[in-house]
């Protein structure tokens, strides 16, 4: 038997190489659909959007770019598909100019070729204004006075789902997909607080210690937090029957837990025959 | 003796103290020292990389000639290089089309480009209000052969249109899509790069593997520190340790919440320690360099 | 699917499975990408380095573009001559009247290109030295720029850092603070070098070892989920391209190489016996 | 310099009252900022109106005609930055709720001019005079009284051990001075200590084989390597190609040392200078062709990698006293004890910070800006 443990200290590294290919790449083609035991901040915010009245707009704010997409895009894919799921009309803007890109792609994959929705009627995308927390200001007194154009250039006026949204003051909620600066923190300090509109917010990981304590006071309904966070919606949109399976961030979860869990699996075979070996080593 | 050695070493003194300077005098000229200075060094690198290119060609064409090991991996390199200086400063591509009058039959025209790529009502309505005197509008597919584009323009002629073929300014054309140096970067350098990057998951599962083991205390912390991390932040990690209720007093036990406070705390002590270590040794280096303690690198002789 | 884009594909992946190989053994295959990695991203960077630093900061600050050349000074006049020699050599890089570019004339910058030149004296032996003008400017200037930006972001901001209450506070933060503060200052003590790490010197540095151990630990482990995704980036890039659409390039790919590296392994067998 | 600061807000305080009390006409005062480091600061008073009645704040530069809006200020004192050396004036002007004119009133003309001294910069130039003096002190005392002690550094020992063992298996001996340039002091370092492993290289006459991802570096290593052949009297044995450049990229440049390890199997590796992302690559592979490694860099990031990786690791100030142990040199010695004096120092600083924090008195802690 100590043999077997000793090999089992000097397995060739290839054979951790090939397992760690096997454990990552098949949640990708056949996902496991790991129990993701959703958390609290995710329910919240779940929750706070699954209440949202049908006739209440909501702004979606895409404050995110191409680096923080894999842990915010699938936040989007998921409120959105919750949002039209349930017939709520949705606004969207832009405070970071990536954000633009990422606004149409999703919009392209949930309410063009999902959805089938109308632009203008049940969605419309505002596009990106510089400015950072000045546009949210902005938007606190007029819409029309910072968004005069939506991002194909069409006049606000002639947009019908835009008509009768003086300002913020019109919308129903606020969810912010944010990787930093200006992000949530923004939104509630100069939105959400002062004029009390439910907020929830989509954020990496890394910032969810700095967004706590809004959510801790009141201030927001929430957090997504990080690719495990949208994982856990994914999961919930499928314990909901909103989305038939889950998405992106959940086949990457998976293959992360596993991945996490073999490598400590890995550890602990080594340590095992790293005694074994020494129990030997002390008996001669 | 004196142009090789001690002008060397009052050029690093001299440059060192003014930028060193530039820090705390805002007034001009100095506020401006620090981006001439770094565009300058970057002007200095770029002629160097001259010599690095010459150094690579000459080792790989002498492994070519003398028909060393692996000779033939040495043309491919060679060819490697030399193609992609060709799409760099020859070989540009980039044609796209301008349209500059849509003649009496817009909607001919209209349906043509739809063919060649996706319009939208924006680009629609733009199309039927082209004014006579400006430059026309920029269509917005671009070809890497002229003749693709010419075929496109003589289609768009016979629809009625005035379009005039142009080319992406040279020094533009590193960042416009369908240059074939884009192409390079798109086809050749990205998936290599993103590919080697991939390869540090199966390191760090072979790093870990062979060197979180119980030999001392030291390794014990190591190891201990880094398993919670890597548990707690999967959902797995919450799925182990939800039985602990959190509100209790204990919940700083829950593997998501210890791993939090290992990352805050004691990682953030260890980490502060070793910052103030390398802030400490850069500048204690950067003095030597620059009073000339340290001058081993310009040569002793 | 355009043709440039279905072969970019299958360009794309073959390198990905080349580089893959590397894992495998050394192998023709991980050699030839290796090869050309090397060969294309010199020439690439180089291309870069011309086109956005030498070509707008250098000749574009020498050479500024002028729309009426008539009407420059007496001394542009000269100078400009020499550009139209430049321009003569190559009309792509050095157009018609100047670098075009809104950069303003700066002709600080000739000492720049001199240095630039030195450099390249490097191939001449005879002269070889005047390169150490340029690696002198080139320490200096590092050394300079340097001390400022690592003295305040990574000792005077760490220190403003690790001065914490350790009264007047919750219990928890009080912890958390001692905890920050005595990590800190032993982990400090590690770093001593003119005292023998001996006696109550010792202790202190071994519980300064401890804290440095936790957060190699604790960032090694918050790597690993970085890395991860990279990998599944890749594996839905190889996903993607194994679709009809791209004629199934991630799937004829991986049986041919799997199959030429496997011959190849029976071949050497053969060899050896 | 402090107290006039509180004079002024007393006296702009008393306008405050003044003209409220009365209900005066607008008025805005514009006052250049002296305390402020870059001299472009200018601190804006508008009275007369409260901050209910929607203003918005114009500037004319000296020469220009037309005014320009400054769209983000909102409050009716605020600081703005001003471009040096150009005669500038503010306007104010109040709308009512349809956007029509109430009143003007324009401020005085005034210039920002840099200052010499950055003043919000003092406490790191003290800091700094302090290392330098401190670091100086005890290089002159070095010079005088010969040996200095300093504590033993495993990976520094293991320096020559390394070269040995490669020369004893007739292998070569790879250095990676890092991946960035020449502008990084931890390329500087890297050179430096490349300058130490090729004397062992000359005296042991093994392999040595440098492969750079910068020109730069690859003209400074060739220097310090000749050198280093030199000066242990083997101009023969040194070849100018033992230092070559391979690419810039970060990560063709680990494919191609990768290829380098599996290929020529060195046995021993040393990996000192600035990395990135691609250190575990490296030293993973070189690893698996089984040869010591040793590590040194003062990127953090990189160290638990390195840790993790390699036989020995070379931790961020270790690394950068690498060239006093390696030399010997009193006056490099002397530098390295002035450095440990600063980190007493340091620690002082935080013991007492802790304690005046902890009894609440804050001007400690803001000295340190």
């Amino acid at each position: 038997m100590s043999k077997f443990l000793e090999n089992l200290g000097s397995i060739d590294r290839r054979y951790i190489f090939l397992i760690i290919a096997i454990v990552v790449f098949l949640p990708l083609i056949f996902p496991l659909g790991l129990p993701v035991e959703p958390t609290n901040l995710t329910i919240d915010s779940f929750n706070a959007i699954d209440k949202i009245p049908k006739d209440e707009k909501v702004l979606i704010s895409f404050d995110y770019g191409p680096s923080t997409k894999p842990e915010i895009h699938p936040m989007a894919i998921a409120i959105l598909r919750h949002l039209f799921t349930n017939g709520n009309r949705v606004i969207i803007i832009c405070l970071w100019p990536d954000g633009l890109f990422m606004a149409r792609q999703a919009l392209q994959q949930v309410a063009v070729e999902e959805f089938d929705l109308t632009y203008g009627v049940d969605y419309v995308n505002l596009g990106y204004r510089p400015g950072n927390e000045a546009v949210i200001k902005g938007i606190t007194r007029s819409f029309p006075a910072n968004f005069a154009v939506d991002s194909r250039a069409i006049e606000i006026k002639e947009i019908p789902l835009m008509n009768g949204v003086q300002s913020l003051k019109d919308i129903g909620f606020i969810f912010s997909l944010s990787a930093g600066y200006p992000g949530s923190v923004e939104w509630v300090q100069y939105a959400s607080n002062p004029l009390k509109i439910k907020t929830s917010t989509g954020v990496t990981s890394i910032q969810v210690n700095e967004i706590l304590p809004y959510v801790t006071s009141g201030l927001l309904q929430g957090i997504i937090a990080g690719m495990p966070g949208a994982a856990e919606y994914e999961q919930l949109l499928v314990n909901n029957d909103i989305h038939p399976v889950i998405g992106k961030a959940g086949k990457s979860m998976d293959a992360q837990s596993i991945a996490h869990l073999v490598i400590v699996l890995f550890i602990v075979i080594g340590n095992i025959s790293y005694f074994a070996k020494r129990k030997k080593e002390k008996k001669y | 003796m004196f142009l090789k050695r001690y002008i060397p070493l009052a050029i690093v003194f001299v440059v060192g103290v003014t930028m060193l300077a530039s820090w705390f005098i805002p007034h001009s000229p100095f506020d401006a020292f620090e981006i001439h200075a770094t565009q300058w060094f970057d002007i200095i690198a770029s002629f160097a990389m001259i010599l690095g290119a010459l150094n690579l060609l000459k080792i790989q064409s002498s492994k070519l000639i003398h028909r060393k090991r692996d000779w033939q991996y040495s043309l491919a390199a060679i060819l490697g290089f030399f193609l992609t200086l060709t799409f760099g400063f020859i070989l540009k591509g980039g044609h796209f089309l301008v349209l500059k009058d849509v003649g009496n039959n817009p909607t001919a025209v209209v349906n043509e480009l739809s063919q060649e790529l996706q319009i939208d009502n924006k680009i629609a309505n733009n199309i039927y209000a082209i004014p006579e005197t400006g430059d026309g509008i920029k269509i917005k597919k671009q070809y890497y052969t002229q003749n693709k584009a010419i075929e496109f323009k003589n289609r768009l002629e016979t629809a009625g249109a005035v379009v005039e073929v142009k080319e992406v300014i040279w020094g533009g054309h590193l960042q416009q899509n369908n240059t074939y140096f884009a192409w390079i970067f798109k086809n050749v350098f990205t998936p290599l790069s993103a590919t080697m990057f991939a390869l540090l998951a199966f390191f760090v599962a072979s790093a870990s593997y062979r060197a979180f083991k119980v030999r001392n205390l030291e390794a014990t912390i190591l190891l201990v520190a880094g398993i919670i991390i890597m548990i707690g932040r999967v959902p797995l990690g919450v799925f182990i340790t939800n039985w602990i209720p959190r509100t209790s007093f204990f919940s700083f036990l829950r593997l998501e919440i210890l791993q939090e406070w290992i990352y805050q705390y004691p990682n953030a002590a260890g980490a502060r320690a070793i910052m103030i270590g390398i802030g400490l040794g850069i500048v204690g280096t950067s003095l030597r360099v620059i009073l000339g303690i340290e001058k081993s690198f310009l040569g002793e002789k | 699917m355009s043709f440039g884009s279905i072969f970019g594909a299958w360009v794309t992946v073959f390198l990905t499975l080349a580089i893959l190989s590397y894992l495998y053994k050394d192998n023709p295959f991980y050699k030839v990408a290796e090869h050309i990695y090397v060969g294309v991203s010199a020439a690439y960077w180089g291309t870069i380095a011309f086109w956005n630093q030498v070509w707008p900061n250098l000749f574009g600050r020498l050479w500024p573009h002028v729309n009426d050349p008539s009407t420059l000074s007496k001394f542009n006049q000269f100078w400009y001559k020499i550009y139209n020699g430049l321009h003569w050599f190559s009309h792509n890089v050095f157009p018609e009247n100047g670098i075009p570019g809104n950069q303003q004339q700066n002709l600080w910058y000739i000492i720049a290109f001199f240095f630039g030149l030195f450099m390249l004296a490097r191939l001449i032996p005879k002269i070889s030295w005047l390169g150490r003008w340029s690696l002198a400017y080139v320490v200096g200037m590092a050394a300079g720029l340097r001390i400022y930006g690592f003295m305040s972001s990574n000792v005077i901001a760490q220190i403003h850092g690790s001065i914490l209450p350790l009264w007047g506070e919750s219990l928890g933060t009080i912890i958390n603070n001692l905890v920050l503060i005595v990590g800190t200052i032993t982990g400090l003590f590690y770093f001593f070098f003119s005292v023998e790490h001996k006696g109550i010197f010792g202790k202190i540095s071994r519980v300064g070892i401890y804290f440095l151990m936790i957060s190699f630990g604790a960032s090694f482990g918050f790597a690993v989920m970085g890395r991860i995704s990279l990998l599944i980036g890749r594996f839905n890039k190889l996903i993607e391209y194994s679709h009809k659409q791209y004629s199934y390039a991630t799937l004829i790919l991986l049986v041919v190489m799997v199959a030429t590296l496997l011959i190849l392994n029976l071949k050497k067998t053969e060899e050896v016996t | 310099m402090k107290n006039r600061g509180i004079w002024l807000k007393i006296f702009l305080l008393f306008i405050l009252i003044f003209n409220f009390a009365i209900g005066g006409e607008i008025n805005i005062n514009v006052e250049v900022d002296k305390s402020d480091a870059e001299g472009q600061l200018v601190n804006m008073l508008i009275t007369g109106i409260d901050n209910t009645t929607n203003f918005k704040v114009f500037k004319k530069l000296g020469d220009e005609s037309q005014w320009i809006e400054l769209k983000s200020i909102n409050k009716l004192s605020s600081k703005i930055y001003i471009k040096n050396d150009i005669l500038t004036s503010l306007k104010v002007v109040t709308y009512d709720d349809n956007e029509k004119i109430i009143e003007e009133a324009i401020s005085e003309l005034f210039i920002t001019k840099a200052q010499w001294f950055n003043t919000s910069r003092l406490a790191k130039f003290i800091f700094l005079l302090v290392t330098s003096f401190l670091i100086l002190f005890y290089i002159e005392k070095a010079k005088k009284k010969k040996e200095i002690y300093l504590r033993p550094i495993a990976g520094l020992k293991a320096f020559e051990e390394a070269v040995g063992r490669a020369t004893e298996m007739g292998k070569s001996v790879l250095f990676v001075p890092g991946i960035m340039d020449l502008d990084q002091v931890e390329t500087i370092s890297g050179i430096i200590i490349l300058g130490y492993v090729s004397k062992m290289t000359a005296r042991y006459e093994t392999d040595l084989n440098v492969p750079v991802a910068r020109s730069i570096v690859m003209e400074a290593g060739k220097e310090i390597v000749r050198e280093s052949y030199m000066s242990e009297g083997r101009p023969d044995q040194f070849n100018s190609d033992m230092v070559h450049y391979l690419t810039d990229d970060q990560f063709a440049y680990a494919a191609g040392v990768n290829g380098i390890m599996l290929r020529e199997k060195p046995a021993a590796v040393f990996m000192q200078g600035k990395f990135y992302a691609e250190s575990l690559i490296l030293a993973e592979t070189g690893n698996s062709i089984g040869a010591i490694q040793i590590a040194g860099t003062g990127s953090q990031a990189q160290l638990p990698f390195f840790i993790t990786a390699c036989d020995y690791t070379l931790i961020g100030e270790e690394f950068f006293a690498a060239s006093a142990y390696l030399s010997q040199d009193p006056k490099l010695l002397g530098s390295i004890k002035g450095q440990d004096m600063v980190k007493a120092a340091i620690m002082i600083i935080i013991v007492v910070g802790v304690v005046f924090e902890s009894f609440g008195a804050e001007f400690f802690k803001k000295l340190l800006g």
